[in-house]
C-alpha cells in the first residue's frame, strides 16, 4: 500500500463549479481515483481564457468544458485539447427567462436581453431565434455575468436574460408580477449542452492509462450516483458549499449525468462516430456565424474515442 | 470704567502643567491695565511662550483663570493678535497676501482701506520690494517681519509679542521698536512683549517682568515709565539713566539663573 | 453637558478614548439598526441584502461548519504575504525615486503605464507564468497593490523636509546614510498611515485573486455561494472581510498614535 | 559626462526637462524592445501576450473599425463622473473628520469596514439599487475609489501644521474659515498628489464596473475580446488604458509643478 | 604650510544669484586663515546666510569659487559643520538622541566615547533635564541650544553658526560665548558666526565682516583681536575698550542701512 501510495499519479482538473461536476469529488470522497492509483486535485475557475493558459503551462490536465466552449477562440485546429469523455448534459439547467409579455422567441425582436456571451444560454438563444427566422442582430444584447442576470431583471428596461439554474427558478419566482416565464429552457435540447473531459492529446498519448483510470472513476461515481442518489448527494453537497437538500435542487431538473454508457453512445467508435460529431458540427456553424470561433474545426479531430470505448462495464466494478 | 482699565487683563492663580513639569507655579498673578506695554524677561525654557498661548487662548491654564476685561479668556479671537516665536508665514500667499491675510476676518474695512493697510504695513518693515515674493524666496529675518506686519495689521487690541525682533538687525530693530512703541502708545494697545535683549526690553516697555528660571515666578517687577517717562527715542539710549537701568537689570537677571 | 459637547466638537479638539469608542459603537449600530428595520419592514430583499442578523446567523452557521476561519486565515495569509512582497519592493523603490531622479524619470512612466491598467485583463498572462498555484494568487494581489504603493511612498519621501537633509549632509552623512537616517525616520509616520491604506486596498483585490484557478480562502467561499446565489453567504463572507478589515486598521492606527505618541507631528 | 552623470545622480538633485524626458522615453522604449524580442524569439506565446508590435497593429485596425475612440470616451467620461464625485464627497468629509474628533469618531469604523469589501460581491445589489444603467457604472467606481480617497484626504488634512491654524486662530478666523483659508490651501499640494493616484486606482475598477451590463466603454471591449481570447485586442484595450494613464498621470504631475512652483514645499 | 594656514578659505569672485535677484555681487572676495573667528555682520536679507550655504556645500555659488585647503569646496561633508538659522532638530530622536546624532558618521570616536561627548554637550547648554525630552516637549530656546550642541558635539574644523544664539538669554548666551570661544581657540577652530548683536560681535570675534544691504558688499572689515587681543572674559565686556568699540560699530552698522 506504501509502495501503491507512492506511484499515485497526480491529475489537476479545472472546471466551474457547477453540480455537474460532482461525480469527480464523489469519486475522490469514495476513494475511486486511490484505488486506481490517482491523486486528483480540483481548482475552480469559470474562465475559460484561464484553464487554457493552465494547460498551456502544463499544470492542468483534465479540463471540463462544454462541447461549444471547446470550440471557442482561441482554439485552431492545432490548439492542444482533445475530448475523451463526457461527464453531464444540461437538462433544464440552461436557459433564457423572460417577461410576461413575451410570449414567444419573436417577440423578442428590438428588446434588450441581458446575457453573457459564452455560456449555454446564448447558444440556445441562438438556435431559438434562428428557428423564429430572426438572429442577434434583432435583438438588444446587454453583457452581464450569469449570477448577476438575476439582479439586472429586476430592471424593467430588460426583456429577458440568459442565465441558468438556481438564477432561472429564481427569476421566475421573484418577479412572478411581471409574468416572468422561462422561455427556453436547455430541457428541450438533450444531447446539446454537454459538458465533456477534455485533455491534452500529447499527455494523453504518453500516458493513456493515468486518463483511461480517470474516466473509470468518473463512471464509477455517476453508476453510485444512479443506484445511491441520496449519498452521492451527501457528499458532494460540501463541495459546493451547499446543503444536500440545496444541492439535490440543483441536481433535479437542471442537469443528467451521463453514464458510460450514455457517454459511449453519444461517442460510437472511430470508425462509427456516435451522435455527439453531429451536435459538434451544429455548434461549430454556430459559434462560427456568432464570432466566437474563427476556424472551422472537424469533429474528428476534437475526440478521442479510444479511450472511452475501451472501458468495459466490468471495469466499473 | 476706571476699574475696568486698570484690571484689564489678569492672571488669576494660575498653574499650567505638561504632564509631569510644571511650568508655572501657583499662585501666578498678574494685572496689567488697559494701555500697559509689558514686557517679560526670563531665562530659556521658563514658561513665556507658555504664558503667553495661554492669553492667545492656544494653550488651557491647568488651574487659576486668565481675565480679559473681566471675562475668562476663551478661544482666540481677533481681539488678541499674536506674533509667534516661530515666525510662521502661509507658503501658499505672497509677502503682500500674507500681511493681508492679518485683516482677512475684519469686517470693519472695505477691501480698499485692506489693501492700503498691508501696503502700509509691507512698507514699515521694509519689505516693499518683497511684495510678490513667496516665503520660501526670503530670508529668515525677513520672515520674521513679515509676521509682525501681519499681526499689526490686523489691529488687535492685544498684542501678544514672542522675541518678534530676535532675527533683525540693529537698525532695522530700533527702526521697528520705534514703530512698535508709537502705534501702541497711539491707539492704546496692551501689549505683552517676550525679549531677551535688556536693552529692548527696557526701551520699549512701561513695565518688566522679570522670572526665574522654570517654573516661572515673577521675581521682579519694574516701573519703567516711572523712572524714564513714557517717551521713548534713540537719544534716550544713549543717556546716562538707560544705561544705569541696563546694568541693574542685567545684574538682577544673571542672579536668576545657576548656571550648570 | 452642553459644554463637554461644545468641547468635543472643537476645532482640532481631542476626545478621551472611551467616549471616542462610544461614539464609534453608537454611529455603527445605528446603521446596523436602521437597515435591519428596513429588513424587517420588507424595503429590502433578503435575495439581495440580507438582514444583519440573518447574516449573523448565516455567519455563525458557517463557522459551525467550519467555513469560515479556515478560509480566512489562507486568505488572510495570502494578503500579508502579498502585501508584504509589494511592501518591501515599493518602499526602498520608492525612496529612491524620490532622492534621485534619474531613476524616477525611468521608473515614472512604466509605474504610471502599469497601474492604470484593469487587473482582470491580466489574469491569463500570470497564469502562464505563474501556474495555478499560490503565486499567481500572491501576483494579481501584488499587481494592484505595489504600484500604487509605491507612488504614495515616493510622495511621503518628497515631503520630508529639506532641512532635515541638509543637517545630516553638513554632519557627514552619506546618500544611503540620509536614506536610512533621515528619509525613513522622518516618513515614517506618514508611511504607516499609507501602508494601513493601502493593504485595505489590497484586500479589495482578493475575490479577484481568488477565483483563479481557486479552492479556497474567503474570496472563493464568496463566489461559490454567488454562483448558488446564496445571498446571506455571499454578504456573511463580505462581513468577514470588513470585520477582518476594521480590526487591523483599528490597530495600526493604535499602534500609530502609540508609536509616535511624542513626536507630536501627526494627531 | 561622468561629472554630469555624478550631478545628475546627487541626491535630491535636479534633471533639466529635456534630460527627464530622454530617460523616460529611453526606459519605455528598452522594455519594449525587450519585450518585442522575447515575442520574436518566441519566449512569449502570442495567445497570451502577444508582442507590442501586433498590439499595435490590432490597435490600428480596433481604431479604424472605430472600436476605440468612442469607447475610450465614455470610460472616461464615466471615471470622471465616479471620480468627481468621490473627490466632492471625500474632501469635505475628510477635512471635516481631521478637525472634528467626533466626527471621525463616527465614521471611522464605517469607512474602514466598508473600504476593505471586494466590490464585485456588491455587484447584484448595486444593480438593484441602481439599475443597468450608467449610475450602477458609476456607483461601482464611486464605491472603489471614495472610501480610499477620504483616508488620504484625512491624512493630508492631518499634516497641515498646527502652526497654521492658531495664527489664524488668533486673526479670528472661524472654523470653517479655516477649513476653507488654512487646511484646504495648505494641504492642496499633497491632495492634488493623492487625487492623482486615486485617479489611477479608479481606472483599475473599469473592467469590474463595464461588465456590469455594459455594451460600450473600453472595458467591455476588453471583457469582450477576453471572452473570446481575442488577447491582441485585450492588450490593445489595456494599451490604451495605460496610455490614457499616462498622459492624465503626467499632465497632472506638471500641473502640480507649475502650481505649487513658488511654495518650494514639495518638489 | 604657513601659506595653506593663511587662506585656509577662501571666496574667490564670488557672486550669487537667485533668478533675476542679485544676493552676493561680484567680486566676492575674503581670505580667512585657519583658526580665525569670523563674524558677519549685516542687514537683515543682505545675503549671510547664503554665504554660509556656499561655504557649507548647500548652495552653489553662480560664478567665482569658495576654496577650503586649497580645493573648491564640494558637497557638504563633515569638516563643515552648520548651526542653521532655522535651529531645526528631528522630531523622532530625543534631545541627546539629536545631540549625539552629530557625531553619528564619525568613525574615529568609539560608541563609548561618543555617549560621554553627547551628554557632555547636553550638560554645556544647560539640557541636563531634558535630555530624555522629545523637541516638540521644549521651548524655542532650547531646541536652539540641541542644534548649537549638536554642531559642536560634530566637531567639525569649520564651523558655520548662523545666528546661533538669536533666541536664548542674556545669561545663557554669555556663558554659551565663553564656551563657544574656548572652544575655538583650544581646538583651533575656523568660525564664520552671523549675528546681529553688535556686543556679541566684538566679543567673540577676531574680525569682523560689516556687509551692505543686498546685494551683499564687504563695507568693513574690523580686525578685533588686534585691538582687544584674543583672550576673551566677561571682565572685558564692561571695559572701556569695548564700549567705546561698539559704539564705533554701531555707527558704521547704522550708516549702511538706509531705512525706508
Ligand atoms: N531660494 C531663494 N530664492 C530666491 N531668493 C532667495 C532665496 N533664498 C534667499 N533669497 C534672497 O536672497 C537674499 C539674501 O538672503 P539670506 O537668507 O542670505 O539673507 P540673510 O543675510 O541671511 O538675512 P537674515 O539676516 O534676515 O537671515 C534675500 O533678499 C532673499 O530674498
Ligand atoms: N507641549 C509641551 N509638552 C511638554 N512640555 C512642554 C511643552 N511645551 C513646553 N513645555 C515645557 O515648558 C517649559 C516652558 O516652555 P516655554 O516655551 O514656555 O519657554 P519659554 O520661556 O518661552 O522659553 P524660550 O525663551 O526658550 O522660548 C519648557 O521647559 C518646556 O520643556
Ligand atoms: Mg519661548
Ligand atoms: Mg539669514
Amino acid at each position: 500500500s506504501a509502495s501503491a501510495k507512492a506511484a499515485e499519479t497526480p491529475v489537476s482538473v479545472i472546471c466551474n463549479n457547477w453540480s455537474g461536476f460532482a461525480p469527480v469529488f464523489v469519486a475522490s470522497d469514495l476513494g475511486y481515483f486511490k484505488a486506481l492509483g490517482l491523486k486528483v486535485s480540483v481548482k475552480v475557475d469559470d474562465e475559460q481564457s484561464d484553464a487554457l493558459a493552465g494547460i498551456e503551462r502544463g499544470d492542468i490536465d483534465v479540463d471540463m468544458r462544454t462541447v461549444d466552449d471547446y470550440q471557442r477562440r482561441p482554439r485552431t485546429p492545432t490548439t492542444p485539447g482533445v475530448m475523451i469523455g463526457t461527464i453531464d448534459e444540461s437538462d433544464g439547467g440552461d436557459g433564457v427567462v423572460a417577461d410576461g409579455s413575451i410570449k414567444s422567441v419573436s417577440d423578442l425582436k428590438g428588446k434588450t436581453i441581458a446575457m453573457e456571451t459564452d455560456i449555454p444560454a446564448y447558444l440556445l438563444m441562438q438556435l431559438e431565434l434562428s428557428k423564429a427566422g430572426l438572429s442577434y442582430k434583432d435583438v438588444h444584447i446587454k453583457q452581464v455575468a450569469g449570477s448577476d442576470a438575476l439582479s439586472v431583471f429586476s430592471d424593467k428596461s430588460i426583456a429577458a436574460i440568459g442565465t441558468f439554474q438556481p438564477f432561472m427558478d429564481q427569476a421566475v419566482k421573484i418577479d412572478a408580477g411581471r409574468g416572468a416565464h422561462i422561455l427556453i429552457s436547455s430541457a428541450s435540447y438533450p444531447g446539446t449542452i454537454i459538458d465533456a473531459i477534455i485533455v491534452n492529446q500529447s499527455k494523453l498519448k504518453a500516458d493513456p492509462a493515468t486518463f483511461k483510470k480517470f474516466l473509470i472513476g468518473v463512471y464509477k461515481a455517476v453508476a453510485y450516483y444512479n443506484t445511491n442518489p441520496t449519498d452521492f448527494i451527501r457528499l458532494a453537497a460540501p463541495h459546493f458549499d451547499l446543503s444536500a437538500k440545496d444541492f439535490k435542487a440543483s441536481v433535479d431538473g437542471s442537469l443528467t449525468y451521463t453514464s458510460l454508457a450514455t457517454a459511449q453512445t453519444y461517442f460510437g467508435t472511430a470508425d462509427k462516430p456516435g451522435p455527439i460529431y453531429g451536435v459538434f458540427d451544429t455548434l461549430m456553424k454556430l459559434n462560427l456565424a456568432n464570432g466566437a470561433s474563427d476556424h472551422q474545426l472537424a469533429a474528428a479531430q476534437s475526440f478521442d474515442p479510444a479511450p472511452l470505448a475501451s472501458i468495459t462495464a466490468a471495469d466499473l466494478k | 470704567m476706571n476699574e475696568r482699565l486698570q484690571d484689564y487683563l489678569v492672571f488669576d492663580q494660575v498653574t499650567k502643567r505638561f504632564g509631569g513639569l510644571t511650568v508655572v507655579e501657583a499662585p501666578f498673578n498678574l494685572v496689567v491695565p488697559r494701555g500697559q506695554f509689558v514686557v517679560f524677561l526670563g531665562p530659556s525654557g521658563c514658561g513665556k511662550t507658555t504664558l503667553m498661548r495661554m492669553v492667545g487662548g492656544l494653550d488651557e491654564a491647568t488651574t487659576g483663570t486668565i481675565r480679559l476685561e473681566g471675562s475668562p479668556v476663551g478661544p482666540p479671537d481677533e481681539r488678541r493678535g499674536m506674533v509667534f516665536q516661530s515666525y510662521s508665514s502661509f507658503p501658499w500667499l505672497t509677502v503682500l497676501q500674507n500681511i493681508a491675510f492679518g485683516m482677512r476676518y475684519r469686517r470693519d474695512l472695505s477691501p480698499k482701506a485692506k489693501a492700503s493697510r498691508a501696503r502700509h504695513y509691507l512698507d514699515l518693515v521694509g519689505l516693499s520690494d518683497f511684495g510678490d515674493a513667496y516665503p520660501s524666496r526670503i530670508s529668515g529675518g525677513m520672515r520674521q517681519r513679515v509676521a509682525i506686519a501681519r499681526t499689526l495689521a490686523a489691529g488687535s487690541d492685544v498684542l501678544l509679542m514672542d522675541e518678534p525682533f530676535g532675527a533683525l538687525d540693529a537698525q532695522r530693530r530700533e527702526q521697528l521698536q520705534i514703530e512698535l512703541r508709537r502705534i501702541q502708545s497711539e491707539e492704546m494697545k496692551t501689549v505683552l512683549f517676550v525679549t531677551h535683549d535688556v536693552e529692548e526690553a527696557i526701551f520699549l516697555a512701561d513695565r518688566i517682568i522679570v522670572f526665574s528660571s522654570r517654573p516661572a515666578r515673577i521675581i521682579d517687577d519694574i516701573d519703567v515709565t516711572a523712572e524714564l517717562g513714557s517717551d521713548r527715542n534713540l537719544e534716550l539710549r544713549d543717556s546716562e539713566v538707560f544705561f544705569r537701568r541696563r546694568a541693574d537689570i542685567l545684574r538682577t537677571v544673571r542672579s536668576t539663573l545657576t548656571l550648570v | 453637558m452642553s459644554g463637554a459637547l461644545h468641547s468635543a466638537f472643537a476645532f482640532r479638539g481631542s476626545l478621551s478614548r472611551r467616549k471616542r469608542v462610544a461614539v464609534a459603537l453608537g454611529s455603527s449600530f445605528f446603521i446596523l439598526l436602521v437597515w435591519q428595520i428596513a429588513s424587517w419592514v420588507g424595503l429590502l430583499d433578503p435575495i439581495f441584502l440580507p438582514s444583519p442578523l440573518d447574516i449573523l446567523g448565516t455567519l455563525y452557521d458557517m463557522t459551525a461548519r467550519g467555513e469560515i476561519i479556515g478560509n480566512a486565515l489562507i486568505s488572510l495569509g495570502r494578503i500579508m504575504a502579498a502585501f508584504l512582497l509589494s511592501a518591501v519592493m515599493a518602499i526602498p523603490i520608492g525612496m529612491l525615486m524620490s532622492s534621485y531622479r534619474p531613476i524616477s524619470a525611468a521608473l515614472e512612466p512604466i509605474i504610471d503605464f502599469i497601474r492604470y491598467l484593469p487587473i482582470p485583463a491580466l489574469i491569463p498572462i500570470s497564469i502562464i507564468w505563474f501556474g495555478v498555484g499560490e503565486e499567481t494568487k500572491i501576483f494579481l494581489l501584488w499587481l494592484g497593490t505595489f504600484f500604487q504603493l509605491v507612488l504614495l511612498v515616493v510622495d511621503d519621501a518628497n515631503r520630508v523636509p529639506n532641512e532635515y537633509v541638509e543637517v545630516a549632509r553638513t554632519l557627514g552623512a552619506r546618500p544611503y546614510e540620509i536614506l536610512r537616517d533621515i528619509i525613513w525616520r522622518s516618513m515614517l509616520p506618514g508611511l504607516i498611515n499609507n501602508l494601513r491604506i493601502t493593504l485595505g486596498w489590497c484586500w479589495t483585490y482578493l475575490i479577484l485573486a481568488e477565483i483563479v484557478a481557486a479552492d479556497n480562502g474567503l474570496g472563493y467561499v464568496i463566489w461559490t455561494a454567488r454562483r448558488y446565489m446564496k445571498t446571506d453567504e455571499v454578504m456573511a463572507g463580505v462581513f468577514v472581510i470588513g470585520i477582518i478589515g476594521l480590526v487591523t486598521d483599528q490597530a495600526m492606527r493604535a499602534g500609530h498614535t502609540w508609536l509616535f505618541r511624542d513626536q507630536g507631528t501627526s494627531r
